[in-house]
């Protein structure tokens, strides 16, 4: 019997590794922004296991609007990407570091 | 209509420091300087008529104003003078029109800047001594510090940025504890009313943590030991106009806190603790008196003996004897605060003629200047014999009257409270000794010419004030006493429930 | 469930902006680069157009309250409702938004980019923050965040040749998406909890205990993370200074000023209405944010030679202060809390605005350093610039006195002196680097040529009545607490009859 | 069965989604990531959430993937120089992600987070429910997103459309505009550049010239 | 005229006469300055004798009120006059020798630069003596006490280019601060008991209940009870030390010698010196009610009175030896106070003001006439250069040394007498001292005399260093360095110098045997000073010998104290006139066993003061300053916290490391932070423990 805790503990699963993703990652900007995609991976499905257990259509409503957004997203992402690289000419993690302190 | 006596003693300064800050750059210093004279004049003016239509018989609020300013946190534009505060409302527009003179010629750059600072400072300092409400109190308190900030740090010394901004982060320091002091009391009583306050019962936890902020905020004012440091830094740096505002006006808003605020809101507290700002006065007046003494810094020097003085001040403020303050301790030393910013003003200004002729301010570069400058020696020598309480001169009343109320709560502290009278002496006169006495120094001194008429005006009229005071001080003190016998009222009730 | 209507004439403010949006992103194709200031002049009439329909919509929200009615009206079956609070900060909003175009025209002229992509994405950004201010569900305040952010996302990289916008832009994005993926599974968890997405609905099951504790308030630790990133509180904050320098000047106003009052109503609308109930959990977490953001903000702040990282860490502190208004729970602080960030907007957008006046072509005023001596070249703006520092410093007569006064008090009044203490101790230690600008101006010499600050006469005029205003409000608050007060008394009192149905 | 399933889908969507993030070559992150996407999917059939699934099929395996893969080729990136120092951080972050994982599904499966009575729906919505509250109820929203998505492009197009660099061409709006004050200015930069800004800020405003 | 206008005019006179001279003076020119000052002064005396012919011839004794300097707590603090015998008594004496040094500051001063300046000054003195002596209170009083004390800090000081003068004249005023701060706490205590400040009611309250009074007690340290009346007296007397030059606070007043020796005659010796001897006696209603004050009082008197005589032994310096006949003089005096005699010390007071005014003035004479050289041992056979100088110095020192008939003489045997019938503790070491005393003075007075005006004219043999200044500079011609040249012969100082010696001469004489009658056995004193001769019944015995000024003189042939002086005059002669080679001989005895050195560093007091509490207060100055100040409350509190701010503000500042991941992983440590502040409170509230 699948329960509602089990997709849960998928969630909490996926969502911990892509915040592994992110936090780990020193090279590869694309790979971090992959990492976000997980973690909306994981938060769509939360709200569609607590939709089809809760009897609640919203919460499936959400995930669509999140896949809308996060398409938008990623398409925006991808472009701040192509002009970092153009300055840089490297997309690597450690490199963006001129800022701090 | 008299309210109105104090709003124009708060805005006319504010308006004319405005005005003279319209007249922009340098090349219209002319205009500024004659426009800030006008307006220190127009200043002064108007804060006459608070001491001559002032009831000495009356302990209430006189000039009372009230109207209605933040509704939403029942702030409100609360003004008025009592016996504790006429006297600095006075001396504060007095002192700013000095200031101006003092500043005259001798600033050359960013005159209407300068003039400005002092006017509006003027202004915001009347406001904080005639604040009856705590938030309007606080604006003023506050808002004084960017004037000053401004004033040390354009117009002032080497080290100028080093003092400016130690005297802003000290003050600012204490002010805020003060400010929580006052949303607690505003929490408790509803408003922001001092004279609310004053009714308001506390319990004894309570009553501490309010006279530990509101030791904060004055004590670093006042300056007591040992948050003083501030002041050696902030007058040594300040240019002379600063340094006589600071001196005469600003530390007596620190000593006026504690009257308004300590002693009244928390006296059960104040009597408990009494012993820690007599410890700490004494402490000023004995510790600091021997530190003076060994400066090589005029100004130095002179800031110290303020601290010491004020330590005086403090000290008179927390005579308590049998739960009661002693009425000549406290009269003395609002009477010294008086003194005091007709000598320490004196002092510095003094400090500042020899200073822009020489621009030393070691003692070591100076000698025999009394060659040079009789005339300013012997105006120096009055001022030097006022600030070592010399009978006669201003200086004396309020030492007098504090040691006379000393011995009457503990003679121990009346004793070494005296000392001051040894200490006091030997640091201006050996001072006194080393810059005026001798043969002419050096070339610098050889060069010297005697004060001119701007100079002698200001010295004279500071010589008239301070023999003045010395001689006949009932005009001073007699304002003070009903105002002061209510205080000790105040002081005396217990707010614990 | 509340009955579905559209009543969309409610929404007319965004709906209009929305509309001119588009129109403005058609127009532009047709200005030549030269003639952008057309466009510009055009972003301004549909910014001021707006202002009026807000001004109505609050207008309406007050009478209707007078009558005793409440003055919430909504609209989208119960997605978007206009209260004085959502009103009063989408004025803030367009007042901020307007500024940023305002000063920053001679600014964006010189650096490239006054181009249609400015001013469209710019309003598409407002939009966000309204629709975000408006937003009764949970679906529309991530839609209105997340138009908010991406939009700014892209502006931040809009002068495209410069290495250190890019990055600025990317690391804004990268962290902004991990905080709005961290915002989405908290909402989710609130949803598993309470099985709806409305605000008031969730606020009305959790009076009625018809939810799961646990998972909801596990899902609030995630709110909270989100929050705080879109706040910039210590430890989400660390996109802030990186974003300000890199960033344009412009876009660090954007950035700085109007997006803290969207956040604040979403700070209200989630916690303070949605889980009001919890405020105590929350408003402990909030707290330890809070303290940290004073400390880490102001200390960080001290050593900086950048006056636009100065200032990113100088808004986490103000941020936390902010947060402390809120963690008190009470009406009072949230009143304290949305005057703070009402009154942070006009500040940070003068500070902005005055930084920006000193930049020219080929030269970036960023360095506090390069205030050098200002009292010499313009006693004008230097004075501005002191007041906006004493303002920020929270010295009377300014208002960022009062700000502080009333988060202060909120802070008393809920017994939490001590904690009032922590602010002040923090706010000397952060008097010490706005002091310093002030003493770079007045006390230092002006290094090399005497460079008057550029920009148009407009915008120099209008910086001046912000700067001024700081001291108008120091001196007059009263107006502008009272409303903002009331306006949260509404809401307050607004939601607390939505539970009731 | 479908437990089965369950954790079938669920093993290798964890694979799936550890692989994209330690992968060497960004292409094969990709990839797996593709994959787990996939899985995703399935699982959401198993939850009857059908249409969804093929939503995300379509929308990010069929677009957004191919997008990143676009990117990804398109950007000369050298893999080789990316994997350095994978392991360095890794102990640190991998206990951290630990702990928050643990934490995390501490919570979820304690009794008290179960939600009583949370059944597997009989019925799943259909399409045209869907379909009805995206257009009906959550008309705003709907209408946002489309916004959004229009930020997305003009922000996509205005950050990275080039003109070819080597297309001269005239601007005879911008020439004819052009004002005195802007030649007068641009003389007087020349004068106090040098004096303003020594070494540093030179470099900066050098950057700061538009590419174009 | 009525009285009240009298007294007013009194010190206001010579006060308008400084103001003219002081503010006007270079406008004015010397004469006017020199008339103005010397017509108010002379006012002044006519109306002071006028009074005290007044108050003789049966006059009311005048107490009132001139303004009322303020009102505190309920309590009026006046300026008032409180006139009766012994106030006219000392505006007499004030006002009569204040005249004559005016009179002789003409000539003294005429080459001074500074002379309209030093009238000014000596007529402010004179002001602020008459104000002091005047007064009805102890608040004037104690105004008058610190005016004198600034003039004289002036005085002293007058030729402020020298640095011996600068030096001596803050030490007088420093010594004097010492003793002031004992007065004011004395005031303190009078206010604080007796509720009031004014003589008139503070005595009628001791009247009232003297028994009462005298049990009163204040704690001072815990557990210990000490005599109100005791504390309250010593810590005024303190005050009469500093201003009397009392031991140990006496250092002061050699060293003012610095001055001009106008104002040694004037401030040093007849007046200003004397304060305390007024005060105690005008307290004596206080004084009388505690024997303890009154011991002290006579040991530190004897004290005073022996051990300075000795030093004026040793002293070369014309001045200086005057100046320590002076301090020994003001230690009988106070001895005599001590042994309840105030009427014999005012009258010792009277008497001594007069003949030693006569004998600065005197010495002064000698200066000019030396140009201002002060060496004795350059001096000598000045007898017939000088002869009025002389005649008068002659007689000023047979009074000094209580010649019988001689005004000394009656005063100072008074004063053996009452210590001798004393009855107080350590009055026998005092009735040592004062006999002891007498040797001494008649030694050391007749060894200053037979140097000066008898024996060789040593200032022509070479090999004195003083070289003959050069008097065409008027800036430089009071300058130490001056001295008669081997060739120059001393003359005759003009008439304005000798006229006052020669008018002060004549009281010098007579003014004992007219005087003793009256003020010591009559009544002259009867409600002014109060003595209980119950208990202290010394007075008695001197007013019994006081009954006939005549035979008073007659007997004292047959007494010690004229047969003490005779030894002290023949011991003076043997040494320095008939066998110089003894007093070598003593002196390189005296060398050898180190009282000369003892007696050449004066005791060491100085050493104590300069060396010991200046150094000491400087040295602690300088440790609180560099250690308290400077390094432990700016360096360490202030600069210290802001230097951790800094410290703190770098190390948060390297947290924003500028990478992606390092702020990503911020966050999420602070969510997992925030998780398990949650899983805590849940775990707290019970949830996982069930």
């Amino acid at each position: 019997m699948v329960t509602l805790t089990h997709y849960l503990v998928l969630g909490a699963i996926l969502f911990s590794l892509s915040v592994f993703g992110i936090f780990m990652n020193r090279k590869n900007l694309i790979v971090m922004l992959m990492a976000i995609e997980l973690m909306l991976l994981a938060v769509n499905m939360n709200f569609i296991a607590f939709s089809q257990f809760l009897g609640d259509t919203a919460g499936q409503i959400f995930v669509f609007f999140i896949l809308t957004v996060a398409a938008a997203e990623s398409a925006i992402g991808l472009a701040i990407l192509v002009v970092l690289f153009r300055n840089l000419r490297s997309i690597a993690v450690e490199d963006l570091g001129t800022m701090k302190g | 209509m008299t309210g109105n006596l104090l709003n124009l003693a708060i805005w006319v300064p504010i308006l004319a420091g405005l005005i003279v800050l319209a007249t922009g750059g340098d090349q219209r210093a002319g205009v500024a300087r004659w426009l800030a004279l006008a307006g220190a004049l127009a200043g002064f003016i108007v804060t006459i008529p608070l001491y001559t239509q002032f009831d000495a018989l009356n302990a209430a609020m006189q000039f009372e104003l009230v109207a209605p300013w933040i509704a939403s946190y029942n702030i409100n534009y609360h003004i008025g003078v009592d016996g504790l505060s006429v006297l600095f409302v006075i001396l504060n527009s007095f002192t700013t029109l000095l200031v101006v003179i003092a500043g005259w010629e001798v600033i050359k750059e960013r005159v209407a800047q300068y003039m400005a600072a002092f006017l509006i400072m003027s202004g915001l300092i009347n406001g904080a001594f005639a604040a009856l409400d705590a938030i309007l109190f606080y604006v003023f308190f506050e808002a004084m510090l960017i004037p000053m900030y401004l004033i040390i740090g354009v117009w002032g010394g080497p080290r100028r940025v080093y003092a400016s901004i130690k005297f802003f982060l000290y003050t600012l320091m204490g002010s805020l504890l003060t400010l929580v002091a006052f949303i607690y009391l505003y929490s408790q009583a509803g408003s922001f009313d001092i004279l609310d306050y004053y009714r308001l019962p506390l319990g004894m936890t309570a009553q501490v943590f309010l006279l530990i902020a509101f030791f904060f905020a004055f004590a670093v004012k006042v300056p007591m030991w040992p948050v003083h440091t501030w002041l050696p830094d902030a007058h040594v740096e300040a240019p002379t106009g600063g340094s006589m505002v600071l001196a005469a006006i600003t530390l007596k808003l620190g000593a006026y806190g504690f009257l308004r605020f300590a002693l009244p809101i928390a006296p059960d507290a104040s009597r408990e603790y009494a012993w820690v700002f007599v410890a700490l006065s004494l402490v000023a007046v004995v510790y600091i008196g021997m530190v003076a003494l060994v400066q090589s810094d005029m100004k130095k020097l002179v800031a110290y003996s303020s601290i010491s003085h004020m330590g005086f001040v403090t000290l008179g403020f927390f005579m308590f004897a049998n739960g009661m303050l002693n009425q000549y301790a406290v009269v003395g030393a609002i009477a010294l605060m008086v003194s005091h910013g007709f000598v320490s003003a004196a002092m510095f200004f003094c400090i500042g003629v020899m200073y822009d002729r020489v621009h030393s301010r070691k003692i070591a570069d100076y000698g025999g200047v009394a060659n040079k400058m009789p005339i300013f020696a012997s105006f120096f020598m009055l001022f030097a014999m006022a600030n070592a309480g010399l009978p006669g001169t201003a200086g004396f009343v309020g030492e007098f009257f504090v040691v006379l109320g000393a011995v009457q709560v503990n003679f121990w502290v009346a004793f070494a409270a005296a000392t001051t009278l040894i200490f006091g002496a030997a640091y201006t006169l050996w001072m006194y000794k080393r810059v005026i006495f001798g043969e002419v120094a050096n070339d610098n001194v050889a060069e010297l010419q005697d004060v001119n008429k701007r100079e002698f005006l200001v010295l004279a009229i500071l010589a008239i004030a301070v023999l003045g005071m010395g001689l006949y001080p009932k005009p001073f003190t007699d304002v003070t006493l009903q105002s002061v016998n209510h205080l000790i009222e105040l002081a005396a009730q217990t707010k614990l429930q | 469930m509340i009955p579905t209507s559209l009543n969309a004439w409610v929404a007319t403010p965004e709906i209009f902006l929305l509309c001119s949006a588009c129109i403005v992103l058609l127009f532009d194709l047709f200005v030549s680069d030269a003639r952008k200031q057309v466009t510009y002049l055009l972003t301004l009439l549909v910014l001021a157009l707006t202002a009026v329909l807000t001004i109505q919509s609050l207008q309406q929200g007050l009478a209707l309250s007078a009558s005793g009615v409440s003055a919430a009206r909504f609209a989208f079956n119960h997605m978007y409702v206009a209260d004085p609070v959502a009103d009063f900060a989408k004025l803030g909003m367009l007042l901020g938004v307007a500024l940023v175009l305002i000063y920053g025209r001679s600014y964006a002229i010189d650096r490239g980019i006054f181009k249609g992509e400015l001013f469209t994405l710019t309003l598409f950004s407002l939009l966000g923050m309204m629709v975000m201010a408006s937003a009764t569900n949970f679906l529309t305040l991530y839609v209105g965040l997340e138009l908010l952010s991406l939009a700014i996302y892209a502006l931040v990289a809009l002068p495209r040749g410069n290495v250190r916008a890019s990055e600025a832009a990317m690391k804004y994005f990268v962290l902004g998406a991990l905080a709005s993926g961290m915002l989405l599974y908290g909402l989710s968890m609130l949803y598993g909890a309470t099985g709806s997405l409305d605000v008031y609905e969730v606020s009305a099951r959790i009076a009625q205990a018809q939810f799961n504790p646990m998972l909801l308030t596990f899902g609030m630790v995630f709110v909270v993370t989100g929050i705080g990133f879109k706040l910039g509180a210590v430890p989400f904050h660390m996109w802030v200074p990186d974003v300000y320098e890199g960033s344009p000047t412009l876009l660090a106003q954007l950035i700085g000023s109007a997006p803290k009052l969207a956040a604040f109503v979403f700070v209200l609308r989630l916690l303070g209405e949605a889980m009001g109930q919890f405020g105590p959990l929350w408003g402990e977490m909030l707290k330890y944010i809070a303290i940290l953001s004073l400390v880490i903000g102001n200390l960080a702040a001290i050593a900086q030679t950048n006056i636009k990282r100065m200032l990113a860490y100088s808004t986490i502190s103000h941020m936390g202060f902010l947060l402390l208004g809120v963690m008190t729970h009470s009406e009072i602080g949230y009143a304290a809390a949305f005057f703070y960030a009402m009154t942070y907007v006009i500040t940070a957008a003068a500070s902005f605005g005055l930084i920006m006046l000193l930049s020219r072509n080929g030269f970036e005023c960023e360095n506090i350093a390069d205030f050098k001596g200002l009292n010499k070249r313009s006693p004008w703006f230097a004075g501005m610039m002191l007041m906006v520092m004493f303002s920020m410093a929270g010295i009377p007569a300014f208002v960022g006195f009062f700000a502080k006064l009333s988060v202060l008090r909120a802070l008393v009044d809920s017994g939490l002196t001590w904690l009032a203490v922590v602010a002040i101790v923090f706010s000397l230690i952060g008097a010490f680097y706005y002091l310093r600008v002030v003493k770079v101006m007045y006390f230092d010499e002006p290094e090399g040529e005497l460079l008057a600050p550029a920009g148009e006469l407009d915008a120099k005029l209008l910086l001046s009545l912000n700067c001024l205003l700081l001291l108008v409000l120091g001196v007059f608050p009263n107006q502008l607490l009272t409303s903002l007060s009331h306006a949260v008394n509404l809401t307050m009192a607004g939601s607390a009859g939505m539970m009731l149905q | 069965m479908t437990l089965a399933l369950f954790y079938i889908f669920a093993a290798v969507l964890v694979f799936g989604a550890l692989r994209v993030i330690t992968a060497k070559n960004p292409v094969h992150a990709v990839l797996w990531l593709i994959l787990s996407f996939f899985t995703s999917a399935c699982l959401w059939i198993l939850l009857k959430a059908e249409f969804l699934a093929v939503s995300l099929v379509v929308i990010y395996v069929g677009a957004v993937m191919v997008l990143f893969l676009f990117v990804v080729m398109m950007l000369d990136i050298n893999f080789e120089e990316l994997r350095k120092g994978f392991w360095k951080f890794f102990p640190v972050a991998a206990v951290v992600a630990a702990i928050m994982m643990v934490e995390m599904v501490l919570v979820l499966t304690n009794r008290y987070a179960q939600i009583p009575g949370a059944e597997l729906v009989e019925q799943a919505p259909t399409v045209q429910d869907l379909g009805r509250l995206i257009y009906i109820d959550y008309f705003l929203p709907f209408q946002l997103s489309a916004v959004l998505l229009l930020v997305g492009m003009i922000a996509a197009i205005g950050l990275t459309i080039r003109k070819r660099k080597n297309t001269k061409y005239q601007s005879p709006g911008e020439q004819i505009a052009v004002k005195a004050a802007d030649r007068v200015r641009v003389l007087k930069m020349a004068a106090d550049a040098p004096l303003e800004a020594p070494a540093a800020p030179a470099a900066d405003a050098g950057e700061q010239k538009p590419q174009a | 005229m009525d009285m009240k206008t009298i007294y007013l005019l009194i010190p206001l006179a010579p006060l308008f006469g400084a103001l003219v001279a002081g503010l006007f003076g270079w406008a004015i020119g010397r004469k006017a300055a020199h008339t103005v000052t010397i017509g108010g002064v002379a006012v002044s005396f006519l109306l002071s004798a006028y009074t005290l012919k007044y108050l003789l011839g049966g006059g009311e004794a005048f107490n009132g009120t001139v303004y009322t300097w303020t009102v505190i707590a309920g309590v009026d603090f006046n300026v008032g006059f409180l006139v009766d015998t012994l106030t006219a008594m000392m505006m007499c004496v004030v006002t009569f020798v204040s005249l004559m040094v005016h009179i002789y500051t003409i000539g003294y001063m005429s080459e001074d630069p500074g002379y309209q300046r030093f009238f000014s000054y000596i007529s402010l003195f004179t002001f602020s003596m008459l104000m002091l002596v005047m007064s009805n209170n102890f608040v004037q009083l104690f105004f008058g006490w610190e005016a004198v004390g600034l003039v004289s800090y002036l005085l002293i000081g007058f030729w402020f280019k020298r640095p011996t003068a600068t030096f001596a004249n803050m030490k007088a005023f420093l010594i004097n601060r010492v003793g002031d701060f004992g007065f004011l706490l004395g005031i303190g205590l009078v206010l604080y008991h007796f509720g009031s400040l004014d003589y008139a009611t503070v005595f009628q309250q001791v009247a009232a209940d003297p028994a009462g009074w005298q049990a009163k007690t204040i704690t001072l340290f815990a557990g210990h009870e000490w005599n109100l009346l005791a504390v309250t007296c010593i810590l005024l007397f303190i005050g009469a030390m500093g201003k009397s030059a009392q031991f140990p606070l006496h250092v002061w007043l050699p060293d003012s010698m610095e001055g001009p020796t106008p104002i040694s005659a004037l401030i040093h010796a007849a007046t200003m010196v004397t304060a305390g001897i007024f005060m105690v006696s005008r307290m004596s209603p206080l004084f009388e009610l505690s024997d303890t004050a009154l011991s002290f009082i006579m040991v530190i008197g004897a004290i005073t009175a022996l051990f300075m005589g000795f030093l004026g032994i040793i002293q070369n310096d014309i001045k200086r030896v005057v100046a320590y006949s002076t301090l020994s003089q003001l230690g009988y005096m106070t001895v005599a106070l001590g042994a309840s005699a105030y009427s014999v010390a005012v009258f010792h007071l009277m008497t001594h003001a007069f003949f030693k005014a006569l004998l600065f003035l005197a010495a002064g004479s000698v200066i000019i006439g030396m140009h201002h050289d002060q060496d004795i041992r350059n001096m000598g056979g000045l007898k017939k250069y000088m002869p009025i100088t002389w005649i008068t110095s002659l007689i000023g020192s047979l009074a000094l040394i209580g010649t019988p008939f001689f005004a000394g003489f009656y005063s100072k045997d008074s004063i053996i007498l009452a210590v001798e019938h004393s009855n107080l503790a350590g009055s026998g070491f005092a009735t040592f001292a004062v006999l002891a005393g007498v040797f001494v003075t008649a030694f050391y007075s007749f060894r200053m005399y037979f140097l000066v005006f008898h024996g060789k004219e040593r200032w022509m043999s070479a090999g004195h260093s003083h070289h003959h200044g050069d008097h065409d500079d008027e800036e430089e011609s009071h300058d130490h360095h001056h001295g008669l040249g081997p060739n120059d012969k001393p003359h005759e100082s003009p008439w304005v110098v000798t006229l006052p010696l020669v008018l002060l001469a004549i009281p010098s004489v007579v003014i004992g045997f007219l005087a003793i009658g009256p003020m010591i056995a009559g009544d002259f004193f009867n409600n002014v000073i109060y003595t209980n001769l119950e208990a202290h019944p010394a007075l008695e015995q001197v007013k019994h010998h006081a009954h006939d000024a005549l035979a008073m003189g007659l007997h004292a042939f047959m007494t010690l104290p004229f047969w003490l002086a005779v030894a002290g005059v023949a011991a003076a002669y043997l040494f320095y006139m008939v066998k110089p080679d003894l007093a070598t001989m003593c002196d390189r005895f005296f060398t050898s066993i180190g009282i000369k050195k003892l007696m050449e560093e004066k005791y060491y007091m100085d050493h104590l003061y300069i060396n010991g509490f200046a150094a000491a207060g400087r040295a602690v100055g300088t440790v609180l300053w560099k250690v308290g100040d400077t390094l432990l409350i700016d360096g360490l509190v202030v600069n210290g916290a802001a230097r951790v701010v800094g410290f703190i503000s770098g190390m948060v500042r390297k947290l924003q490391t500028g990478y992606i991941y390092h702020y990503a992983f911020a966050m999420i440590l602070g969510a997992i932070l925030m998780l398990s502040f949650w899983l805590y409170v849940w775990g707290v509230s019970g949830v996982f423990s069930n």
